[in-house]
């Protein structure tokens, strides 16, 4: 082969600095061939290395009693639900893939994310996605929301995993740089658990799953340095996934694990053979040796550097042990999957590459995989914090036809129903969604053969987060976990997915540091630990960044069945308590965005103590029966959570409305109505119930008012003797459920 | 009763059927991997849902070719008894087991809810312990659940009985309103001549325990079981 | 030898094709209404090993009415069949 | 005029074809040793209205480019286009 010179600017190519060039250097004590030099400028990409970000997501509490595989040791991290059972969850974004080509983005999204569940030893069995647009009237989000959705529905529909729930948010913010975040969930024994190492001299080092070729290799221009001309034409930077070669991967590889012939196991998400091969082995403090010709290739003329870092989709290392082969490959040709050798762990701490009987690659796997560089990176507060907090709401005139912002609200692509997106998804196939999408404030899915029920949502206010990003942080925790508690559940919990602009921008790096603090002290408040995460950068355009958007993914346990609770009215004549503080201001709410077109103001106040205290009030009334619904005031304020609750509750015959008479309030209508403050719970009861919601308001030092009555038909809000709203539930349905639909046709 | 659930690669609700039946039908239900060619074990056969092959090609046009369904066929034209749903019957239509084909759903999209399903004959196994005319709640998760098939051919269908469910309203109206994916006269089930082959959308085995919503697919089953019963004491 | 056949397989002209309709008001939406009808069919590329171009022809067929082709719906034509020549193999 | 244009969507060839590798395997199963790959592609037929040949091929390529083919990972050719006699239409 060619010789290639490592010039200045082939390293620069391949997003290296100077020093870190230099690093290798002393690393290898030589010159990298370029094939190492890939595999170093994979590696030690943001991407894989975390650089700029490990410093402060050390900052996460990562440890609990139940906590069985830490955040970041693994592929994603473990908890303990007893009964000998566990939970192993993440998020993960493909932003940018999405953004290309929106299908296959979003479908491979799903593919890599089910792959880190089943690699721990889990079966995946529930799915989440947490989407981002810009505004919804745009043809072009049109095509990129459509495009996402089907995705998102051909993989997981087809490798038969439920997409139990998740959240879609339409902002001008997110116009050009699409937020895909997508959850898997996976359940495991204890004894199951099966971690990512190359183990034992002499193991067998086994490449499972689909064909490599020329996907997604980084770059462009250093590509044309050592790539054949072939190679330059045939390059293909979007990946098609293919779920029914990823269904049979992960039924072989569980049926595997049940075999004592594994001794790790790892997909090839990002870095493909090189991250799965350099980490296997430094996890296991070995080194491990592997021929390129082996590796099954989809494509001709392929080089080592294309091979190495392909990232072909559906494809995993499995390290067998030696004289066990046998075994495993009658399992792979069980199920018509081709297996093949191509390697085996060493003694020595080296990765060894070999092509056509030369070694391609000598480096130290360890210095690859774990000593990347770390960055503190600069910050700075942006301009328009301090501005935009200082912001006169004052002078916002209140509206004087509060029945049209209701409706308008309503049919807010943001706040309207989402069934158009969750029923091109199965999300019941596996027969465990106790409570099905758009029923309650979180999913519900049931443990079979055990009383007990885990829910799970993802949350995340992206402007909150832009008018205050440590704030916003916190209540993305804190939104999340109230999201849990309302459907009876104690949160377990929490991956994050975090979707910043730049990071080389101070503005931007001073966004992502109070995002990360803020959900980190949230966590630590709560006692909620951070078991596994992702972090994309660079979500940004010419036009800026997104707002940071932090995304949460928390999961929570629920004993059993009875302490299922959903957010719809159950009956006509119970009555409607709100579990929280009533008073609110409009800033950074959605009502002030949509009604009133200004995206600031001081959030409205946020004391994670009281936070606390409510959902506590809230999970003790449910375990004591006392409560029939339980619905969260989010995006809408409090208006628009009733009138969802009336909707939710109606059946097609009966409509369920309200009447609800609020005396002595003071200060601005619309903050009560429409205001987003947090630490506020919608619930219904039996008359006979009330007593013991205001008992346990004074247990819990939490304020508790009864706000009025489930009726029929009429949605009817009376403030301080005046009738400010009075609506037809019908039309509040009609708006709520169809716009969506509407605005695609 | 002996069921087998069938397990083609990428079949994902032969678990689901599995558990259905063991918790709430029959103790005695097994697998049989889609190589396997002995079937004489089992009294009824059950074709799962999924995407068997990924639905490559077309639906149910790749497990057509399974080693196990010619022994499904020999099986069935002894008078056995099979049901496919979703995919199941996607596959049982592909290989000439129930007459028609499947078209993408009108709408273009996969479509994931509950459905209320008419039934209209009680001619068959499966229906039997159902009334005539009864409204069943079933989910249905389909992309190509349009039901197609030639004039003459759907008047031997309806001419011999052989429609078993069509898509309503609450009330059991059949109407282009509660259609949901196309189908012709909203068909949503058929069966065989001789009845003994029941092709269906909808997933009864999602609807069998209380705890998820609605219990009326446990009807289908129990049926099954019961005129097995019958058809033992005869 | 090497052959490559080109396989066109479309829905029987009586089978309503949903994808083609849908397709159709799509391009009418974007105000290209000089678009009358459009129907989608399969294109299916094969690439195959046979004795001679007359072998190669008989297999192609088979594997149409075997298994790429549902007659009951789709009617097919084998498009083309040409050798390969080894080079480019 | 009346025309009818037929096109050839297929996946660009560094581009994987699930579809297509899967029926190759299926028909390897079927004995089919001989078939040594399939892709899969789309074929449209489209029917139109345009003023002349020239405009009818620039509409036709226009929707392919607009809506039909996505070039991110698909090409397409236009395989024929003939005016269609009113008779025939
Ligand atoms: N992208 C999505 N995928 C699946 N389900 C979704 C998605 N977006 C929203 N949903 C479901 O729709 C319901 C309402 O979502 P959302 O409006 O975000 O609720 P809330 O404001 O109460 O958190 C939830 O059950 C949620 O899981
Ligand atoms: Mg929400």
């Amino acid at each position: 082969m060619e010789k290639i010179v490592i010039t200045p600017q082939i390293v620069e190519e391949h997003g290296l600095t100077p020093e870190e060039y230099g690093h290798i250097l002393t690393i290898l004590n030589r010159e990298p061939t370029i094939t190492e030099l890939g595999v170093f400028s994979v590696m030690w990409s943001e991407h894989c290395s975390y650089k700029n970000s490990r410093f402060w997501l050390k900052k996460f509490p990562t440890t609990g009693p139940a906590v069985m595989v830490k955040a970041g040791d693994e592929n994603a991290g473990i908890i303990d639900i007893g009964d000998g059972l566990a939970v192993s969850f993440k998020i993960e974004s493909h932003n940018h893939p999405s953004a290309v080509e929106p299908f296959q983005g979003a479908a491979t999204g799903i593919g890599g994310i089910i792959r880190d569940i089943f690699t721990m030893g889990a079966r995946p069995v529930a799915l989440m996605n947490s989407l981002r647009f810009g505004k919804l009237n745009e043809p072009n989000v049109k095509r990129l929301f459509d495009g996402v959705v089907r995705g998102i529905a051909h993989y997981g529909n087809c490798i038969g995993i439920p997409t139990v729930g998740g959240e879609v948010y339409f902002d001008p913010t997110y116009q050009g740089n699409p937020l895909v975040n997508v959850f898997c969930l996976g359940i495991l024994k204890h004894e199951d658990i099966t971690l990512g190492r190359a183990e034992g001299v002499g193991n067998s080092v086994y490449y499972l799953g689909a064909t490599t070729g020329r996907d997604g290799i980084h770059g462009a221009t250093f590509a044309s340095v050592e790539l054949t001309e072939e190679s330059e034409e045939r390059k293909s930077s979007v990946q098609v996934g293919d779920p029914f070669m990823e269904k049979l991967l992960l039924e072989a590889c569980l049926e595997l694990l049940q075999t004592d012939a594994v001794v790790g196991i790892q997909d090839m998400g990002a870095a493909g053979l090189t991250c799965s091969t350099c980490e296997t082995a430094s996890r296991g403090n070995s080194g491990i040796k592997i021929e390129l010709d082996y590796v099954p290739q989809r494509e001709t003329h392929m080089t080592p550097y294309e091979i190495l870092l392909s990232e072909s989709q559906e494809r995993m290392l499995v390290i067998v042990k030696k004289g066990k082969e046998q075994e495993v490959e009658d399992i792979f040709e069980k199920w018509d999957l081709h297996a093949s050798k191509i390697g085996e762990v060493t003694d020595d701490g080296i990765m060894r590459v070999f092509f056509k009987g030369e070694q391609v690659v000598e480096i130290p796997a360890k210095a690859i995989a774990e000593d990347a560089p770390l960055y503190q990176r600069s910050y700075k507060e942006p301009a328009y914090y301090k501005k935009l907090k200082a912001l006169d709401l004052d002078a916002v005139k209140e509206p004087n036809d509060y029945n049209t912002v209701l409706q308008k609200l309503l049919a807010d692509p943001t706040i309207a129903d989402k069934h158009w997106v969750y029923e091109q998804y199965d999300h019941m196939v596996i027969t465990n969604t106790a409570v099905l999408p758009g029923k309650a404030d979180a999913a519900v899915i049931r443990l079979k053969e055990t009383d007990k029920l885990l829910s799970m949502t993802t949350d995340c206010n992206g402007r909150y987060c832009y008018l205050d990003p440590y704030i916003g942080g916190m209540i993305a925790v804190a939104e999340a976990a109230r999201n849990i508690v309302c459907t009876g559940a104690v949160p377990l919990g929490i991956t994050d997915c975090l979707n910043f602009g730049n990071p080389m921008k101070e503005e931007i790096f001073w966004q992502f540091k109070n995002c990360v603090l803020g959900i980190s002290d949230a966590c630590k408040s709560f006692g909620i630990p951070v078991t596994g995460g992702n972090v994309s950068f660079y979500n940004e355009n010419p036009d800026g960044a997104v707002d940071p958007t932090p995304v949460i993914g928390m999961v929570g346990l629920i004993q059993n069945s009875d302490y299922v609770t959903t957010a719809g009215f159950k009956q006509i004549g119970d009555e409607i308590f709100l579990i929280g503080p009533i008073q609110s201001n409009i800033g950074g709410s959605e009502y002030l965005s949509i009604i009133h077109s200004i995206k600031g103001g001081a959030l409205p106040e946020f004391d994670v103590e009281l936070e606390k205290r409510v959902q506590s009030c809230c999970l003790e009334l449910i375990r004591q029966r006392s409560i029939k619904s339980a619905h969260d005031c989010s995006e809408g304020g409090l208006v628009v959570a009733v009138a969802e609750s009336c909707i939710l509750g109606s059946g097609q015959k009966l409509k369920l409305g309200v009447s609800i008479v609020l005396e002595n309030i003071s200060g601005r209508i619309d903050g009560i109505l429409f205001g987003e403050r947090q630490s506020r719970i919608v619930v219904s009861a039996a008359p006979k119930m009330a007593d013991a919601l205001i008992k346990a308001g004074k247990k819990h030092n939490v304020p508790v008012t009864r706000l009025g009555v489930v009726t029929q038909e009429t949605i009817s809000w009376t403030v301080n003797g005046k009738k400010v709203i009075d609506q037809p539930v019908k039309e509040s349905a009609q708006n709520w459920k169809g716009e969506i639909e509407r605005m695609l046709s | 009763m002996r069921f087998g659930v069938v397990v083609f690669p990428g079949s994902n609700c032969d678990y689901d059927c599995y558990f259905a039946i063991k918790q709430w039908v029959s103790s005695s239900v097994e697998f049989i991997w889609h190589k396997s060619t002995r079937l004489n074990t089992y009294d009824c056969i059950v074709l799962p849902g999924g995407f068997s092959y990924g639905d490559y090609l077309r639906t149910g046009a790749i497990a057509r070719f399974s080693p196990v369904m010619d022994n499904v066929i020999k099986y069935a034209e002894n008078g056995g008894l099979v049901i496919g749903i979703c995919n199941g019957f996607q596959i049982l239509l592909e290989s000439g087991l129930l007459p028609g084909a499947m078209l993408r759903n009108t709408s273009l999209r996969f479509v994931c809810k509950y459905i209320t399903l008419r039934t209209v004959t009680t001619r068959t196994p499966f229906t039997a312990s159902l009334k005539k005319g009864e409204v069943l709640s079933v989910p249905i998760a389909h992309n190509e659940g349009n039901y197609y098939i030639d004039e003459k051919g759907l008047e031997e269908l309806q001419k011999n009985s052989q429609i078993v469910f069509q898509y309503c309203d609450a009330d059991g109206a059949v109407s282009d309103s509660s259609n949901p994916n196309g189908s012709l006269l909203n068909i949503a089930g058929i069966c065989s001549k001789r009845g003994n082959i029941l092709g269906m959308m909808p997933h009864p085995e999602r609807c069998c325990d209380p705890l998820l919503g609605s219990i009326d697919g446990l009807k289908i089953f129990q049926s099954i079981t019961e005129s097995f019963k019958k058809m033992q004491t005869a | 030898m090497k052959f490559k056949a080109a396989v066109v397989v479309t829905l029987k002209e009586s089978v309503l094709d949903p994808q083609g309709v849908t397709i159709k008001e799509a391009l009418h939406h974007m105000r290209y209404n000089q678009i009358e009808s459009v129907r989608l069919g399969k294109f299916v590329e094969i690439s195959l090993d046979a004795s001679s171009a007359e072998n190669a022809e008989k297999l192609v067929h088979e594997t149409c009415r075997k298994l790429l082709v549902n007659q009951v719906i789709e009617t097919y034509k084998l498009q083309a069949l040409s050798p390969v020549s080894q080079k480019e193999a």
